[in-house]
């Protein structure tokens, strides 16, 4: 973990909003669900960083590659940027997913950019048979599957005007595919992944989630990103509070409280 | 650099980091050293853990932020059991920030960290806006203040630094107040109430609706009160409020203020305070002031 | 968008620009048209013209920024005589912020206006903190507060709005006082005290030392002072700080102003109140919302 | 007078921290003197414009061009500005210098990034034996008098370090060309402007200078910009405050209560 100024070596447009952005940032033992802080100004305004989860370790762990969608005034300035400028990055950060002993049973579920934590699971399990689920909006989105259909993984997607595989929700998809002894890794809008989470809770399977929460630190000392969960005895009133930065961003969904998610 | 703050408090530089911004100090190790600044201050220590409040509990403004973290802390006995000892091996000075929702619970808390000998100073918060029940009736009215004080003055000989908040009419009362009730040093400010509406949904962005205004957006208000304060007390005082850079620390310091508090600026760089004590060695240098105290209060005003 | 305020007031739409950040209201002829907002405050007017303060003035702020003006202004008498019948023209409301150093300097500046069928209504300011004698001590005194409205309406039958200092300890308390002393709507906030020191010459940055702080950085807290004081009156609340776009004046609406003033906005972008109107209108048809009376306060609590 | 969003044309290092910056926007009827209000940012740090003066009319009228040095925040920011982005303009703004029934008497003297009002008025007064004087820190800022010299205008330079033209400051070369009928006009570091108006009061001539002052709206309504100025009747009792963005940025030299300056 280091806050380290990094190079951007390249900060290209996708399709409809999203950004790939690489980085030359020396890291070692990042891993899938890891994420980053990247500060995006030099002044106050934005004053905090943002949060990115990492895409891909470049060369050897001589930089990082990320993809984000401009939504708003940071991934707004973040898209301005060029090759040659540098910024701030705070990382890796978080627990990341557990490794799998049945990579065979990995179902993948992303909505958007919440491929992110992805693409470095899909080379790592392509070969064993793990599948990938994506939601989109709809097909001219579909470029940011490029990557992650290359490593030969089996990619089914939804769409929300049907213009690309089935019309609908990505949980649809999930509904055909879950089995008991699946294991579904999913990253997403809040609302998927609650959906996601039920439907895997009815097919018997185990679930992990990587949740986003407004973050200020992304180290644990601010408070801020609190997320509430069952204690250890999962018994409705022991309940607690967890960090998403450091106790997450990857929670078992049977842990998380869903009704008291914004 | 070194600062005497008085009632057995020296620090070696004048910059500390600010409650509630730094964890317990332990979690910043990694990103500098923690030797290199004059002393930390833990989360606000109760009685009790406490879980804080439900989320979203912070949000983003213009040049700041709004946070209702609702004083969520390990507790005093755990702060001492696991939190202390890994804090022995530094040097650099530990205060403790307590709070309470009864004048009983902040003796308790003051009594319990009375002997240990890791603990180097308390700071009394009077006036966290974000529990209901709790400190804001303590931190808005002069007597109750001074009351607080007095009940912590007398089970503490350890340096007692009492936290203001700006939400006054008239900050200089309050300083007065605290300063005949026993306070060692003033620190000064606390976050100012504030909120956000989200448009969208037509709801307030927090759960709790409202939270604390911290970082640059307050520092103009948080120079002033340093400014005032200082013209009407004679206890040290410790300037806290979007202190980003040296400089940020500096305007306080020649303001009025003996140290300083660097908060949200610990989490947009979390070396920051290392930052600030390095731009005052080289200000004191270029400007040839011999020490800090020579600087605290020098406005030509 | 047309939005009555009670007292004879009704507005076309619920942007205003705040007092002494839009000149007597010509002088941005040039950039947009008068008529689509809904009203203009004139900078602050006293019985005999004002100097103001020596310079430096205004310094910036982390996403704001402090003045010292000293409510320069060419006095009341020339406002009539001179400015306002420019404004004839124009079917845009003016409304005429007025202040004093004592009781009977607000009567008499409000007598000299209440003939003008050009002035659609009156702003009392309470709190302005530039002026030593003057308007603080009755901007953060209930009862002082509640003097000066209830002489004002003895001598005005326009409507009368009265403009809060967010520079006290509760601001609902000032704000019942000054309903019950008849004031028919309230506008908050003013600015804060606030102070910047140039660390260079060891000086304050502005010649009066302090200045009132303006714009964006105090926005949440006036969302949050217009929140709270939403809840405690009954008379129509106008909303002011840091609105620079559409969403901002969306904020206070949705917590509980029936309408809202751009301040310091006026000098980034010279029509940034025209926008703010249209980006209130866009959202209304989004969201399907029938009239501004709907938003106001409507936010889910 | 207009607020309108310029393209930029170019935005080029000169030397030493100074900046050539090329605007599509288009103007008539500026003259030398006057100033511009830029936006340097969209967010609210910082969040006030930069007052700017114009240093060129391009393209009949099409563009402007100013010369910035830069300084602090908004100066870095706007140095970074590349050309095709866009940013707001206010302007123009302020009186600007007289036109000179006795152009032959004009000594200009500019400390700096002062020399911006004295290139227009170089170009028309070259011809007519108006004469340039220029204080500069060292040799190596020199680089900025190149479009200056072209007009083939009379230049006379003192440096700090005496790697150019006389040692020490510009106002000693003023000393030696300033004379009864002189017209001085003057721009640059408030202290500078001081000496300048002193020399030329010694002198008997007459002294316009081009002040500068913190502004927040650059239209006469904040009333931030205020200078102390003597009334019409020129005693000491009687003075007033004037407004540099609209009763200036030139002022009569004799008008200012040069003490009560900051
Ligand atoms: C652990 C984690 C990993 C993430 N990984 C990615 C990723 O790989 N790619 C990607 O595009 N986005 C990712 N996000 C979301 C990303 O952080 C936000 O989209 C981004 O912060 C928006 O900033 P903004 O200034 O453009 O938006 P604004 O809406 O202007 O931001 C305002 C504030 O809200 C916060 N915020 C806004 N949206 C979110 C959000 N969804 N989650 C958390 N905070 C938010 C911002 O950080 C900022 O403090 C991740 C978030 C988290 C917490
Ligand atoms: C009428 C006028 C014409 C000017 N023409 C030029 C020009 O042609 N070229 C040029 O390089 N500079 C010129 N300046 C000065 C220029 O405005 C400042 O250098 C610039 O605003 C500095 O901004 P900053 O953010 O880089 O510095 P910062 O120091 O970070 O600015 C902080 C604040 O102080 C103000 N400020 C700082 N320096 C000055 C100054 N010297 N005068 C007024 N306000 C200041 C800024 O506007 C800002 O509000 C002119 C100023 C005025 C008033
Ligand atoms: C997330 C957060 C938590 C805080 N918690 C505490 C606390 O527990 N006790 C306390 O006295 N102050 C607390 N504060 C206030 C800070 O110590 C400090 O007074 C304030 O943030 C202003 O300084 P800044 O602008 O540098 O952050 C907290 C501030 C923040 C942002
Ligand atoms: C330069 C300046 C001058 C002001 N003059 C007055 C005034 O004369 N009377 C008054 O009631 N408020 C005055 N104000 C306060 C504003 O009307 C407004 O309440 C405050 O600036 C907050 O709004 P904003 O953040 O949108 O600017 C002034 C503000 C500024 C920035
Ligand atoms: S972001 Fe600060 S604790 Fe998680
Ligand atoms: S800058 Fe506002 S009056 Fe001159």
């Amino acid at each position: 973990m280091k806050n380290a100024s990094a190079t951007i070596l390249y900060n290209k447009p996708l399709t409809s909003g999203y950004y790939k952005l690489g980085l030359g940032w020396k890291n070692k033992g990042v891993r899938p669900g890891h994420f980053v802080m990247l500060r995006v100004s030099g002044g106050s305004d934005p004053l905090l960083r943002r949060a990115l989860g990492v895409y891909d370790v470049l060369r050897r762990g001589q930089g990082i590659e990320l993809i984000y969608k401009v939504v708003g005034k940071g991934t707004t300035i973040l898209s301005n940027m060029e090759k040659g400028e540098c910024l701030d990055v705070l990382g890796p950060l978080g627990n990341g997913f557990k490794k799998l002993k049945t990579p065979e049973k990995l179902i993948m579920v992303a909505g958007g950019v919440g491929l992110a934590p992805f693409f470095m699971l899909a080379k790592e399990h392509a070969k064993h048979g793990a599948k990938f689920l994506m939601g989109l909006r709809t097909k001219a989105e579909a470029k940011i599957l490029g990557d992650i259909k290359a490593t030969g993984i089996k990619v089914l997607c939804s769409t929300d005007d049907g213009t690309l595989g089935t019309r609908g929700f990505v949980t649809d998809l999930l509904k055909k595919e879950v089995k008991k002894d699946s294991i579904v890794y999913a990253c997403g809008p809040m609302g998927m992944l609650k959906s996601v989470a039920m439907v895997a809770k009815e097919a018997g399977a185990c679930c992990y989630v990587s949740l986003e929460g407004a973050m200020a630190c992304g180290i644990g000392v601010c408070l801020g990103c609190a997320v509430k969960t069952y204690g250890a005895s999962h018994k409705p009133g022991d309940t607690t509070y967890n960090m998403v930065c450091t106790d997450g961003p990857v929670f078992n969904s049977e842990d998380i409280l869903w009704d008291e998610l914004g | 650099m070194s600062v005497n703050l008085g009632g057995g408090l020296r620090l070696s530089n004048p910059v500390l980091t600010a409650s509630g911004t730094f964890g317990y100090g332990i979690e910043f190790a990694p990103f500098m050293k923690l030797n290199a600044i004059g002393g930390i201050l833990t989360k606000g220590l109760s009685l009790l853990p406490r879980e804080g409040n439900p989320a979203p509990r912070i949000v983003e403004t213009p040049s700041g932020m709004l946070n209702s973290i609702g004083l969520a802390n390990v507790g005093v006995d755990a702060f001492i059991n696991e939190k202390l000892p890994k804090l022995k091996k530094y040097k650099t000075k530990v205060i403790a920030n307590i709070f309470g929702e009864t004048i009983s619970e902040y003796t308790k808390v003051a009594r319990k960290l009375e002997s240990e000998k890791g603990v180097h100073a308390l700071e009394v918060n009077i006036s966290c806006p974000n529990v209901k029940k709790g400190g804001i009736g303590f931190g808005t009215d002069p007597r109750e203040a001074a009351k607080v004080v007095r009940a912590v003055r007398k089970v503490t000989k350890k340096h007692m630094m009492v936290k203001l908040s700006p939400n006054v009419t008239d900050i200089k009362l309050m300083a007065k107040a605290v300063e005949r009730a026993g306070a060692d040093s003033i620190s000064l400010i606390n976050t100012i109430p504030g909120m956000v509406v989200d448009v969208n949904k037509r709801r307030p962005m927090l759960a709790m609706k409202m939270g604390g205004l911290s970082g640059p957006a307050i520092k103009p208000i948080a120079v002033r009160m340093v400014y005032e304060v200082s013209k009407v007390v004679s206890v040290p005082i410790i300037g806290i409020g979007g202190i980003m850079t040296a400089r940020d620390a500096l305007e306080f310091i020649i303001a009025g203020a003996s140290a300083v508090q660097v908060g949200t600026a610990n989490f947009v760089t979390p070396d920051a305070s290392v930052k600030v004590v390095r731009g005052i060695e080289d200000y004191l240098m270029e400007e040839k002031i011999g020490s800090i105290k020579k600087l605290t209060g020098s406005i030509i005003d």
